[in-house]
């Protein structure tokens, strides 16, 4: 694919583990489909965070493995049954996005297809398809206090994601103010995109070279740590 | 006599529903969620035109057969599960307003095809903007205005206005037809009350409609249910419908 | 006070017993502060009707006489105790005013300070008072299917009170659809405010005598009764 | 370390409230549905030129001593009530936006005496545009359009305009800097319930402030309460304070 193929790349599991280093204690979590469901299996149990999923609950607990605690209606947005955990509640869908447009979660973490360096999200438009499915992710995007991506730095082609200018269709403009991708960590500042961490055995000037936007790099950019 | 709003029937219920209704259709994406029955009962009545809203436009009957057969997922399909891809495979609906129209990866979803083919129509809407717009309509708001959505395709052709230096957009009211929606128990009066996250849309949707009909689980006494914990109260509700204790295989038997 | 004082009039239960007449099984009803609360004593337990009162019960039953049953958390929005009946639920005043707001009230009893043959409804300004207090009465007579108002015929004074055009500030305009008072009873139609029906001992010429609105008087007018 | 938004006292709870705040008033009209012991330490706390929001204006200390005296009503008046009332006769409010400023007919209340002296403003508003602001206020809704109001004094400087041929007036969310709530049971997440109808502006305004802080006779464990059953959600709650098992019968003791 490129000459970086042979180059170290996080799992989509240890993605989501550094994604969980920005959950605080006390924080209203919001965690979208695919990468970012995964995050919360990172959070200890005495780190108390109010996870909320768009379907209606605030509260609960871990992603159920054993088939025979499944309870069919305690779901999260993506269908992954999961924990009643002590506090929790369930909302109308209706209250559930009160909730998230007035502006009560503290960090969605989302999937994408492509961000742009202004911070725009394109999250729901899969080139190709006739139309894209907004589902829950546009709310989200637009009312959360923080908007984190985590994806794949490059699209299967190896082509970029990052961009200087999206290409695809807009979730939201300018609300992305963290990426987490498989190769580094980046912020969305008024200066473009900063780059924060690098994962091992990459350096900056490689990083930009799979990136379409123009990056900042800190003379003390970090290394990517889990 | 005494008020009572219990059906003996799905089809009963659904009777009067006219070609080009438009039909608010409760559930959000997991099988437990849907009112099947009632889906079902609509496919049975044969009614077209019909404008469907909701969270997802749903499989087809093949799908929903092979998602039983695989059971892939930790959840297993009930054998009575019946997806609003039903209605919209057979040709019955005419435009859907939806969050989920289509699978973004994987399966070609029936609203997919006939959107392809030009046979349907779609508004394309987010999960907050719809909800709010059927709380709206409920709640005898015409209109609102939302910061989500300006500046992307769901903004075409809405007003634009700012409010304290953030751009808004218009979004109004959407009263259906009929509410079609899934509940936990009710009483003769229509309270009801919901069963963890089986909530969602259905409890969004109970009164944003003319006639709202609820597929429950069980109707309880009068008094039963707890009146600080009745999430719809009666006047929302104009049906009640009891999901039978054998559950139905094949959509297409009268129930 | 007028050439009528000694003519009979009906008492505040009398005129809530006649009202009641118009609460029929099923219906979603909503009685005001005053003689309109008087109106659910006159419907029997065996006529279903769900009594809503604005600040957030729907299904309620009785009003409680006696004190060793009293629930302060269980009252009307005139502060009155009300008893807990079968089927009832309890809402927050913005769920409560959804309900009124979006139509679900079939009939809603109001009393009155002026009606106007328009069916204007001011009930909210006393004169003399340097500002009314328009409380819930606005959102009730803009929305509920039908208004009905409860009043006596003519103010203290001897003034009329069902005008021709009202002099004080209205809470609603053109919403009121029937009148009961201690006299008659009125139906306000697009031809004028109709006299339905006569208290015995008056004729509808001197209902008409103390209406500062002109009657229409139909032919086949009945006589009031309980 | 755990969540915890229990407080310890009252006036800790007040303490950062500025002058010249805008402060949702929980209650609606009888005396156990008031936040008694938050008003009394806003009162304590002296805090001026405050806006006030919520139904009734509220009684004097010495309507109120009046009112415990004479116990006219089916309802016994609590020896720990305390009428929003008190923050206007002490001169604490500059301005109410309320649906009941004066009693149409018997007792002036302080604020109609201010009012005369034009000491205090009045925006007056029905209860349930009031109520829908402070919920679009807590739901991230800018404005909204309500039929209710007119053609009346509510509608003096606010926009008309027709949906489906029904005129409509533009309302303004309406979001205080804090809100105090009463409420029956809370956990230290912030999760509450409420008691009857004292739910009524007390849930209302729940989310409607940057600052809720609810007054509750019970601190229950996490968990305790019913997940089907919470009627105000725990982000909404940023502050919890218990009611003491010993009732204050002066509002001015520190508590």
């Amino acid at each position: 694919m490129s000459q970086f193929d042979d180059k170290p790349r996080l799992d989509d599991w240890s993605m989501a583990m550094r994604a969980s280093h920005d959950v605080h204690e006390g924080m209203v979590v919001n965690l979208g489909m695919g990468i970012p469901m995964l995050v919360s299996a990172f959070v200890e149990p005495d780190r108390e965070v109010l996870f909320h999923t768009e379907n209606g609950i605030i509260g609960f607990g871990r992603v159920i493995e054993d088939p025979d605690l499944v309870d069919p209606n305690c779901v999260n947005a993506g269908g992954q049954p999961v924990e009643r955990a002590p506090g929790m509640s369930f909302m109308s869908h209706s209250d559930s996005f009160a909730l998230i447009r007035g502006g009560w979660i503290d960090v969605t973490m989302l999937g994408s297809l492509q961000v742009g360096a202004n911070g725009d999200l394109s999250n729901y438009h899969p080139p190709g398809k006739i139309i894209g499915s907004i589902g829950g992710a546009q709310d989200l995007a637009y009312c959360a206090k923080k908007v984190v991506v985590l994806m794949t730095h490059q699209t299967k082609a190896g082509g970029p994601k990052i961009m200087s200018q999206v290409t695809l269709p807009i979730t939201a403009p300018t609300c992305v103010s963290r990426i987490v991708t498989d190769v580094a960590v980046l912020d969305v500042t008024a200066d473009g995109i900063v780059l924060r961490e690098v994962l091992g055995g990459w350096d900056p000037r490689e990083i930009q070279e799979i990136t379409d936007a123009e990056l900042v790099v800190p003379t003390d950019v970090g290394e990517l740590s889990l | 006599m005494a008020v009572n709003k219990v059906m003996e029937s799905f089809d009963a219920a659904v009777a009067d529903v006219a070609d080009g209704s438009m039909v608010h259709v409760g559930g959000f994406g997991t099988a437990a969620e849907y009112p099947s029955y009632l889906i079902a009962a609509l496919a049975r009545l044969g009614v077209t035109g019909l404008t469907i809203t909701g969270n997802h436009s749903g499989f087809s009957e093949a799908q929903v057969e092979m998602m039983k057969q695989a059971n892939l997922g930790m959840i297993k399909y009930p054998v009575d599960y019946v997806s609003p891809g039903l209605l919209v495979d057979r040709g019955q609906v005419a435009k859907g307003i939806l969050a989920f129209p289509v699978l973004n990866r994987g399966l070609e979803v029936p609203f997919e095809t006939l959107l392809k083919q030009g046979k349907v129509e779609l508004e394309l809407i987010g999960q907050g903007s719809l909800a709010e717009r059927m709380r709206a309509a409920r709640a005898g708001i015409a209109a609102f205005y939302t910061p989500v959505g300006v500046g992307t395709v769901v903004a075409d052709g809405k007003e634009v206005r700012d409010f304290d230096g953030r751009p808004h957009l218009l979004e109004h009211a959407l009263k259906a037809d009929v509410a079609i929606i899934r509940a936990h128990k009710a009483d003769r009066w229509g309270n009801l009350v919901y069963r963890g996250t089986a909530r969602t849309f259905n409890a969004t949707m109970a009164g944003a409609a003319t006639i709202t009909i609820a597929e429950v689980d069980e109707v309880v006494e009068l008094g039963e249910l707890d009146p600080e914990a009745i999430v719809t109260a009666a006047p929302y509700v104009q049906r009640v419908v009891v999901r039978p204790a054998e559950k139905s295989t094949t959509w297409s038997d009268p129930c």
